[in-house]
């Protein structure tokens, strides 16, 4: 490894672009609960997200899921351990650095999430690319795609994260990389 | 401290028809206190210590912690989803993480409404909108695509 | 009140003791994520609350809750806020402060609780009494239980807890009740 | 503990009055304290904002009952397993524990018997930290399979 240049070790990441995880089912189907302490962290009491009885009533029929909330509900969440970790697109480029920062999110939303669904998330590499940060001059910026699909194998909302893997400052110095 | 919106308020529906580019998207305030922090975590169950371990975050760099991705998300989803109401949608957002948000800090999530436009039976807005403190200003500034009910297809 | 000596107030109190309390329903059933939180909470890896699949294998046949997990299932939650209070005997019961300092707890379980129960609950003012703490020489002691039930009307357990009910040290002095000097 | 130590049954017969109770540590960090809440879901201020804790005379925040109980029910439902029960759990909240705190939670058998055909045991369990000892005397009474 420690012969491979950045510009090498991007070099073989590119060929991962396009390459999809394995779909990962979630643990468990989306529940009441966990919606309710997402609604509760920002302070929202829609009805719609929390009361089965005003959504039997109202356009889904049932507890729709707040937006964006599919995060916290797809994959095996934080605990317990698990015996081997989830492989992800990301996960398989190599980089001279570790240290991860999200930046952009963007979300793309084709059907309600509602309560009962069984969600299952795949990973695509959309692109990776070597863009200097203050910390580093050879950060890898990562573009990654999540799918998530219902029990009936519709996918009912995409999501794009742009992510920087940097060195720490003593990694830079080590390489020999000063900032340009 | 939290302008929340009633629940009554959320019940009404806002139709495309009735909307203008320039309109503002009613927002509110979240104070970044030690509650929010500690619902932060239990609402994203996100337990990346830089966000709820003021030592590591330090240690890390970091003046203090900052609130995470998963908590910002959530405060857009509530903004839009109250925005566009039960007969609406979010279509697309993006987001920009661009300044952090420590305690200490107020964020006021706000929008306003930049294009009106159908596309094929589609009534669709996009909406600038973003989460500002007093400190420096925008910290996120992110867009999205949502789609309300027409009264015109509502009445045929 | 304010003429009311704290041993008038007990008088009142004491009124409470057998009372019971409605029977309050939880807003939702027992589900799989609060349990994994609650055992995360404590380092707690065992299958039996975690793992559905294991869990089928066992005489259970399902995921059950952890021992004295009932308490996060039972009740409306912190959220949203609530239109009107959940009637409770404890609200009604009069004291001379309003400062409250968990004691004791106790539970008896007789039921294995699992995904998918609803559970009620009611409460009842087992006793209260007057000792002194540090801060409040007048500390009101209540002890209560809470009668959590199931949806077919068993009795799964049931919780005995002494809430020290106390004063601040301002109101204290107000009230002309100096703190015991020989207590720490 | 793992999980394959849980997933073996104890049997009443093969405990004697004395034996310990295996138990655990649980070190009270930044982090443990915002599980304590996410677990609880308890957002009473006095366990998570130190300023608050501090505005109330406490040193510190401290953790609460929820945490505390289902700590012990982790110590509980690990020993008795699969085919045991939990009868009967008393806790006294006697001391504080506080950021920085390590709580170790064990405890031992006192009594055994039988009473009709249930074969119980009695023990005396509680939290230690390495600042003030005992913080939290407790018992239970747990029923364990019989060979």
């Amino acid at each position: 490894m420690a012969t491979n240049t950045p510009e090498e070790m991007l070099q073989e990441a590119r060929k991962l672009i396009g390459w999809e995880t394995e779909p990962v089912p979630s643990r468990y189907p989306v529940e009441y609960d966990p919606i309710r302490r997402y609604c509760h962290m920002v302070g929202d009491d829609n009805p719609l997200f929390m009361d089965p009885e005003h959504a039997a009533n109202a356009r889904y029929g049932s507890v729709i899921a707040p937006p964006f909330f599919i995060r916290q509900t797809s994959g095996p969440g934080p605990w317990p351990p698990r015996s081997q970790e989830i492989p992800t697109a990301s996960g398989r480029v190599l980089s001279p650095g570790d240290r991860n920062i999200v930046l952009n999110t963007e979300f793309e939303l084709l059907k309600p999430v509602k309560v009962g669904d069984r969600i299952s998330q795949t990973q695509r590499l959309v692109d990776v690319y070597i863009k200097p940060i203050r910390l580093d001059p050879k950060t890898f910026w990562l573009v990654n795609e999540t799918i998530f699909r219902n029990q009936d194998d519709e996918v009912v909302a995409t999501m794009r994260n742009t992510m920087v893997r940097h060195r720490t400052p003593e990694q830079v110095k080590a390489a020999g990389d000063a900032e340009a | 401290m939290d302008e929340t919106m009633t629940t009554e308020a959320k019940r009404e529906q806002r139709y495309w028809d009735d909307v203008n580019e320039g309109d503002e998207v009613p927002g509110f305030e979240r104070p970044v206190t030690p509650t929010q922090i500690a619902l932060q975590v239990s609402g994203s169950q996100d337990f990346y210590e830089v966000h709820h371990d003021q030592e590591f975050a330090r240690a890390g760099g970091h003046p203090d912690i900052f609130v995470n991705t998963g908590f910002t998300t959530a405060c857009f989803g509530r903004l839009l989803s109250s925005f566009v109401g039960e007969a609406g949608w979010v279509k697309k957002f993006h987001m920009e993480m661009r300044r952090m948000n420590h305690p200490g800090d107020v964020m006021k999530l706000t929008g306003k409404v930049i294009r009106k436009y159908t596309e094929g039976d589609e009534h669709l807005l996009e909406l600038e909108i973003w989460s500002e403190n007093e400190r420096i200003g925008v910290t996120t500034p992110s867009t999205a695509t949502v789609l309300l009910p027409s009264r015109r297809q509502a009445t045929s | 009140m304010a003429d009311k000596t704290p041993e008038d107030i007990l008088e009142d109190a004491r009124k409470f003791i057998g009372i019971e309390s409605q029977t309050v329903a939880s807003r939702y059933a027992v589900e799989y994520d609060p349990i994994r939180r609650y055992c995360h909470m404590v380092d707690d890896d065992n299958p039996l609350f975690l793992d559905p699949e294991y869990a089928a294998t066992t005489e259970f046949g399902s995921v059950v809750a952890p021992p004295f997990f009932i308490r996060q299932t039972a009740g409306p939650g912190p959220w949203p806020p609530r239109t009107e209070e959940v009637p409770g005997v404890l609200a009604q019961v009069p004291s001379p402060g309003d400062r409250t300092i968990n004691l004791n707890t106790e539970f008896e379980c007789y039921k294995p609780i699992k995904v998918g129960d609803r559970i009620s609950h009611k409460q009842r003012l087992v006793d209260i009494y007057i000792k002194a703490i540090r801060l409040d020489p007048k500390s009101f002691w209540t002890v209560y239980d809470t009668i959590y039930t199931n949806q077919d009307g068993e009795v799964v357990l049931v919780m005995r807890n002494t809430l020290c009910r106390h004063r601040t040290p301002e109101e204290v002095k107000a009230a002309g009740d100096a703190p015991e000097t020989s207590s720490s | 503990m793992t999980t394959e130590v849980k997933r073996e049954q104890r049997y009443w017969d093969d405990v004697n009055e004395g034996d310990e109770i295996p138990g655990f540590e649980l070190a009270i960090t930044a982090t443990r304290i915002a599980l304590h809440v996410s677990g609880s879901q308890d957002y009473n201020p006095v366990h998570h904002d130190q300023e608050f804790a501090r505005s109330s005379g406490h040193p510190d925040v401290f953790v609460n009952t929820g945490f505390m109980t289902a700590s012990f029910g982790r110590l509980l439902s690990s020993y008795v397993g699969n085919k045991g029960w939990i009868k009967k759990f008393h806790m006294e909240m006697r001391r504080m524990n506080h950021p920085g705190d390590v709580m170790k939670l064990m405890g031992k058998v006192v009594r055994k018997y039988t009473e009709g055909d249930e074969h119980l045991l009695e023990l005396e369990i509680w939290v230690e930290n390495q600042r003030i000892g005992v913080t939290t005397p407790s018992t239970a009474t747990v029923r364990l399979p019989s060979r």
